[in-house]
C-alpha cells in the first residue's frame, strides 16, 4: 500500500468523519469550559502568589508547582476514581473540567505573572500615588498591560488546554483525538488521524490569526 | 496650635547598606511651599517619595495631617491627599491622555466619567494641551507627556503636592507656564513640596528653602536667608557653581 | 534475519512483562516459536495498540500481535494469518449485584473499552437489550474502577482477558459468555509476503498440538476441538 | 477494597518501580535533549517571526500556527511512520525528539516573542544609536532583558515537553507514563499511575524552585 | 571644497497622517556646533532621530560624510560615527554602568574589554561618576542616569554627536559640568547638533542656531543675529517667554 492509501484514504475518512464530529463537540465543550476557567484561576492565583500574605502565597506556590508537575492523566484518575473513595463522586464531565481547570490555571498563573512582573515599577508607583486602590490599580493600570504582552503564550496555552482535552477519555469522554484513535482501531488504517489533524488545523488557525489581529490593534497604541 | 499639615521626624531611608537619606526632620505648615535644593544624587527624589510611602523608611516617623504615613487601611486616603509628579512621567500608555487624567477622580473620588473629563479637559487647556486629549500618551513629545503628569496629579485636588523636577523635560517657554500654575496654586494656598532647580521659581515663591546634600538637610531658610546669605560652604559652592554658567 | 514484532506490552496474558522485565506471555511464545520455524530472531517492540496499524503499515515493524481481532474492515488497509485463539465477549458485575446474565442489563449502565469487539456488539444490541447508556473507557482498569464504584452496573469485554483478570477478585464475577465469533490473529502490512510463510508455520504448529499446548500453559485448560486453536484453518481474506 | 489499597498500594509500588525507573530515564533523555533544542529552536523562530524578510516571516508563523495546533501524537505518528513512506526512515529516539523539538519550538517561539516585545523601544533604540549589529543588540541588550521577562512560562513550557515525552510510546519510547500504565494493566491496580506522579513530582519540584531561586537573583538588579 | 559632514536636503516626516516635521534643509560642516531650539512639540526630537534613522524620513535626504543614511549594509557604521543621547537615558539595565559605557567599543570597534572599561572609567571620571561604575542602571538617580548616558556615547569617539536635551534631568551643579564637556569637545572639533533649553550655552558655544516650529525651520543664524536681532515673529515671542521668568 502507499503512502496515499495509507494516511490519506478518502473512504476511510468519510467512514470515521461522524465519530470524529462526535468528538469534536466533546473538544470543544470541556475545552473551552477549561480555557475560560482556567484563565479566571491562573489571575486569581497569579495575584495570590504575588501580592497574598506569606501563608497564601505559600499555598499559591505549592498549587502551581505541583499541579504543572503531576500528569493530567493521572490527576483525571485521582479526581474520577479515587475521590468516589471518599465520598465524592463527579460526572465525568464535572471530573474532566475540574482536572482541565486545576492544571491550567496552574500554568495560566505562571504566564500573568510574567506579565505582571513586566509591567515597568513606574506605573505602580503613579498608580499608588494617586491613591488608586489594589483593584482598580490592577485593573485600570497593571493589568491591561501584562496581559497585552502575554497575549502569545495565553493562546499558547489555550490550545494545550484544548488538545490535553484527548486525557479526558480516560474517564470516558472520548474526545476528537480519541474518537480518531478509535476509528484507526476500526478501520486499521491511521486516516483518521491525520483527519483530526485538519480539524484541529481548520478549528485552531482562525482563531490564532483572530487573536493575532487584535494583538496588532492593541500593540498600535 | 497651628497644624503642620506634614511632620517629618528623624526620618532614616536605606538602600540595603547604603544610606539614602538620613536624620530628616521637616515640619511643613498647611498652605507652605518648600524647594527642595541639592546636588545629584543627594536624595531629594527619595525624601518625597517617602512622604507618600512608595519607598518605606527605616527610622523616624512621617505623618500627614497628623496620621502616620504607614501600611494600612488609611494609606489610600493620605496618598489621594498628597499628589505627585514624576520626575519620570509615568503616564499610563494603555489609556489616553483624557483617561490618564479622569482615572483617579472616578476611581478614588467616585466622580461620574463625564464630570471627571469635562474637569479633566479643563486642566489639559490649563497646561496647554487640550487638542491631544484623545492621544496616547507614547504619540506625545517628552515636554507633551511632563504637562499631562501635572494635570494628572491637580485633577486629584490633592491638599499637598510633590513635584519631583516638574519642569526638567519642559522647554523654557513652557517651564514658565507651568510655573505660572505653580504658583496659583501656591496663591490658592495648596501646600507644595517641589524638588527643583528651578533657582528663579525658588526664590519667588518658595516659603522656605532647604539644601540637601549627602542624604542631610544641611541648610534650611528662606529663600533671602538661602540664596543671599548661606552659611554651609557646601551651599556656597553649589549656588556659584549654578550662577557660573 | 530478525522478526520485527509489535505488541502492546501489559495486555495479560497475551504479552506482558515478568518481574525481571522479560517479554512473556501467550503470543510472545507464539510469535518466538514461528520465528524459530522461519529460522529467524525475534525483535519484540513496545508498541501501544494504537500505534500498531501506522507501524506495520509503515513497515517499522513486520508484524503485529495484541490480541487483534480480524475484521472486514481492517482486511482493507491489513493483512492477517489464520486464526489462532476463538474469542467471545463476556458480561462482568459485581457479585453482590442483579445483574447475573445478559437479559439483567435492561435499563442499565454498561462499560466497553472503546473500539473494542465489545463495544460493537453492546451498540448494536442496545436496542435489542434495553441498556441505558453505553460508556466508554480507556482500558480494562479503568472501566473496573468504575464497576466497582457502582457508576456502572456491568462490563462487556473479551472473555479471556476478564477470566484472568477475575481469578483472584471475589466481588467480581463474570456472569455470562456472549457469544460473538470474533477471533485473534497476527496481523501484517497488505499483502506482505511474510503472512503466507507465518500462515504455513501456523499450520504446521497446529498439526502438532503446539498452540492448542499455549493455551493450557496460559489458560490452564484444554480447548475445544472446533475451535480456532486446534483446527487448521485458512487465512482471511478481503472480500 | 479500601483507598489505600487500591490507589496506595505498597507492594504493588514497589513490584512496578524496576519499570517506572526504565520509563525515567527514557523521560529524562527524550525530555532534556528536546527542551534544549526546543529553546533553540523556539529563539529562531520569534527572531525570524519578528525581523525576518517578509516571506521568512510568513513561513515562520505558518510553522508556528501549525505546529501549535497540531495534536504531537499525531505528528509523532506521521514522522515515524509516515516518512518511511517517502524513503525517510528514523530511529524511534530521533522521530520522538524531532517531533517534540518541532512542537515545544513552536510553543516557545510564541513565549520569546512575548519577551523580545516587552522589552522598551528605547532599549533598541539606543543599541542601534551606538551602531551595535543585529547579533550584538540582541545578544546583549534585548535578549537578556527579554529571557529574564519569560522565565515563567518558559519554565512552564518544558515542564509541558518533558510531560509530552508519554506520548513518545507510540512509537515505541516507553516513557515513564507508559511504563505505569502498563504497570497499571499488569496489577490491575491503578497504583504505579500514583508512583509516577511522585516520580514527576519528585523530578520537577526541585527544578522548578532551582528555576525560582535563579528569577530571584536575576530580579534583585 | 569644504565638506559638510552631515547635508540635510528637503526633509519630511509623517506620523500616519500628522506631519513631524517638513521641508527640513540643513548642511552641517565639520566641526560645526548646531544649537537646535524651539517650543515643546515643535519636531526638535523627530529632526534628530532621522539624523541616524531611528525614525524613517519619507521624502527627502540625509547624508552622513557624503553617505546617505538608509536603511543598507553602512548603516551601522554610519551610526557608529553618529552618536546620541537621548531625552529618556535608554540604559541598559541588564548590565552594570561600566559595561553600559564599554558595549559598544567592544563590540563595534573591536577593543578588548580590559581596554574598553579602561576608557569607560575615565569617561566615568570625566562626568563625575566613576563611583559608581559597578552600580545598575535602576539604583542611580536620575541625573546620575543621565550622565552615564552622556559617557556611553562619548565611547565610541563619534564623528558627529546629536543630544536631544542632554541637560535636562541635570541639576544645576551637573548641567555646567556637562555643558564644560561639551565645550571641550567642541573645541576638539567634534560637530554637535545640541537640542537644549540652555541659551547660555547655546550662546557660549554655537556656531549656528536654528529655531523650529511647528515642523519647520523657521529662522537659522548665529546666535547673535538669533537672540540679539530676531526676525521672526514666533522667534520673538519664544525669546521673550524664556526671558520673562
Ligand atoms: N533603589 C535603589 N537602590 C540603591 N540605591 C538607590 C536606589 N534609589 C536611589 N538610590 C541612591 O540613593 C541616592 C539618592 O537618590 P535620589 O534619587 O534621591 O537622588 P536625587 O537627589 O533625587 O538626585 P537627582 O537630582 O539626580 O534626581 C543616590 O546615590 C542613588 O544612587
Ligand atoms: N510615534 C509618534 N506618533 C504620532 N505622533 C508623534 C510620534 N512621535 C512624535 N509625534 C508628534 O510629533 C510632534 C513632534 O514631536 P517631537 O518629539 O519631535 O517634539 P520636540 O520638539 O522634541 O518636543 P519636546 O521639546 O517636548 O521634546 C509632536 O506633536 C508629537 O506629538
Ligand atoms: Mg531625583
Ligand atoms: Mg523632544
Amino acid at each position: 500500500m502507499d503512502i496515499f492509501n495509507t494516511f490519506l484514504n478518502w473512504p476511510v475518512f468519510v467512514d470515521a468523519l461522524p465519530m470524529l464530529l462526535k468528538g469534536l463537540w466533546i473538544t470543544i465543550k470541556l475545552g473551552a469550559l477549561s480555557i475560560v476557567l482556567g484563565l479566571i484561576g491562573g489571575l486569581m492565583l497569579a495575584l495570590c502568589r504575588l501580592y497574598g500574605p506569606t501563608y497564601i502565597r505559600g499555598i499559591a506556590i505549592a498549587f502551581i508547582d505541583v499541579f504543572r508537575a503531576i500528569p493530567l492523566l493521572v490527576l483525571l484518575i485521582v479526581i474520577y476514581y479515587a475521590l468516589p473513595f471518599i465520598g465524592v463522586r463527579l460526572t465525568s464531565f464535572t471530573a474532566a473540567t475540574l482536572a482541565l481547570t486545576i492544571v491550567s490555571s496552574a500554568y495560566a498563573a505562571e504566564i500573568f505573572r510574567s506579565g505582571i512582573e513586566a509591567v515597568p515599577k513606574g506605573q505602580f508607583e503613579a498608580a499608588r500615588a494617586l491613591g488608586l486602590n489594589y483593584f482598580w490599580l490592577m485593573g485600570d493600570v497593571v493589568l491591561p498591560q501584562a496581559i497585552k504582552i502575554v497575549i502569545p503564550p495565553i493562546t499558547s496555552n489555550s490550545i494545550n488546554v484544548l488538545k490535553d482535552t484527548a486525557l479526558a477519555s480516560v474517564v470516558a469522554m472520548p474526545d476528537l483525538l480519541k474518537q480518531a484513535t478509535q476509528a484507526q482501531a476500526l478501520a486499521a488504517n491511521p486516516t483518521p488521524l491525520i483527519g483530526a489533524a485538519v480539524i484541529y488545523i481548520l478549528l485552531l488557525l482562525p482563531l490564532v490569526r483572530l487573536v493575532a489581529v487584535f494583538e496588532k490593534r492593541f500593540a498600535e497604541r | 496650635m497651628v497644624q503642620n499639615i506634614i511632620e517629618i521626624k528623624g526620618v532614616e531611608k536605606r538602600f540595603g547598606k547604603f544610606t539614602a537619606i538620613t536624620d530628616i526632620n521637616l515640619d511643613i505648615a498647611k498652605g507652605e511651599v518648600v524647594v527642595v535644593i541639592g546636588p545629584s544624587g543627594s536624595g531629594k527624589s527619595t525624601l518625597a517619595r517617602c512622604i507618600n510611602l512608595l519607598e518605606s523608611y527605616d527610622e523616624g516617623d512621617i505623618l500627614v495631617a497628623g496620621v502616620r504615613v504607614e501600611n494600612g487601611a488609611n494609606l489610600s486616603a493620605v496618598r489621594a491627599d498628597v499628589g505627585m509628579v514624576f520626575q519620570g512621567f509615568n503616564l499610563f500608555p494603555n489609556m489616553s491622555i483624557l483617561r490618564n487624567v479622569a482615572l483617579a477622580p472616578v476611581r478614588v473620588r467616585g466622580l461620574s466619567w463625564r464630570e471627571a473629563e469635562q474637569r479633566a479637559m479643563k486642566l489639559l487647556e490649563r497646561v496647554n494641551i487640550a487638542a491631544q486629549a484623545q492621544k496616547y500618551p507614547s504619540q506625545l513629545s517628552g515636554g507633551q507627556q511632563q504637562r499631562v503628569a501635572i494635570a494628572r496629579a491637580l485633577a486629584m485636588e490633592p491638599e499637598v503636592l510633590l513635584f519631583d523636577e516638574p519642569t526638567s523635560a519642559l522647554d523654557p517657554e513652557m517651564v514658565g507656564e507651568v510655573l505660572d500654575v505653580m504658583k496659583s496654586l501656591a496663591q490658592d494656598g495648596v501646600t507644595m513640596i517641589v524638588v527643583t532647580h528651578e533657582m528663579g521659581f525658588a526664590r519667588q515663591v518658595a516659603d522656605r528653602v532647604v539644601f540637601m546634600e549627602n542624604g542631610r538637610i544641611v541648610e534650611e531658610g528662606s529663600p533671602d536667608e538661602i540664596f543671599s546669605n548661606p552659611k554651609d560652604p557646601r551651599l556656597k559652592t553649589f549656588l556659584e557653581s549654578i550662577l557660573s554658567h | 534475519e530478525t522478526l520485527k514484532v509489535g505488541a502492546n506490552i501489559g495486555n495479560v496474558p497475551w504479552e506482558f512483562q515478568d518481574k525481571s522485565g522479560k517479554n512473556i506471555g501467550f503470543e510472545i511464545d507464539l510469535v518466538n516459536e514461528v520465528a524459530k520455524r522461519l529460522q529467524m530472531d525475534v525483535e519484540i517492540t513496545n508498541i501501544p495498540f494504537n500505534g500498531l496499524f501506522a507501524a506495520v503499515q509503515s513497515g517499522q515493524i513486520d508484524a503485529a500481535v495484541s490480541s487483534i481481532t480480524i475484521t472486514e474492515k481492517r482486511l482493507k488497509s491489513v493483512s492477517f494469518a489464520q486464526p489462532y485463539y476463538d474469542s467471545d465477549q463476556s458480561l462482568t458485575a459485581r457479585s453482590d449485584s442483579k445483574v447475573k446474565s445478559v437479559d439483567d442489563i435492561k435499563g442499565k449502565i454498561i462499560s466497553v473499552d472503546t473500539g473494542s469487539t465489545g463495544d460493537i456488539w453492546a451498540e448494536a444490541n442496545k436496542e435489542k437489550t434495553g441498556i441505558a447508556e453505553i460508556r466508554r473507557y480507556e482500558g480494562l482498569s479503568n472501566a473496573m474502577l468504575d464497576l466497582v464504584a457502582g457508576r456502572t452496573d456491568g462490563y462487556i469485554s473479551d472473555i479471556p482477558a476478564m477470566q484472568y483478570y477475575t481469578k483472584d477478585k471475589p466481588d467480581l464475577k463474570v456472569v455470562a459468555r456472549i457469544k460473538t465469533g470474533e477471533q485473534y490473529s497476527i496481523m501484517f502490512a497488505k499483502n506482505s509476503p511474510l503472512q503466507a510463510k507465518v500462515n504455513s508455520v501456523l499450520t504446521e504448529l497446529k498439526k502438532e498440538g503446539y498452540i492448542a499446548a499455549l493455551h493450557g500453559k496460559w489458560f490452564g485448560s484444554v480447548p475445544e476441538k472446533t475451535t480456532s486453536t486446534v483446527m487448521v484453518m485458512d487465512a482471511p481474506k478481503e472480500s
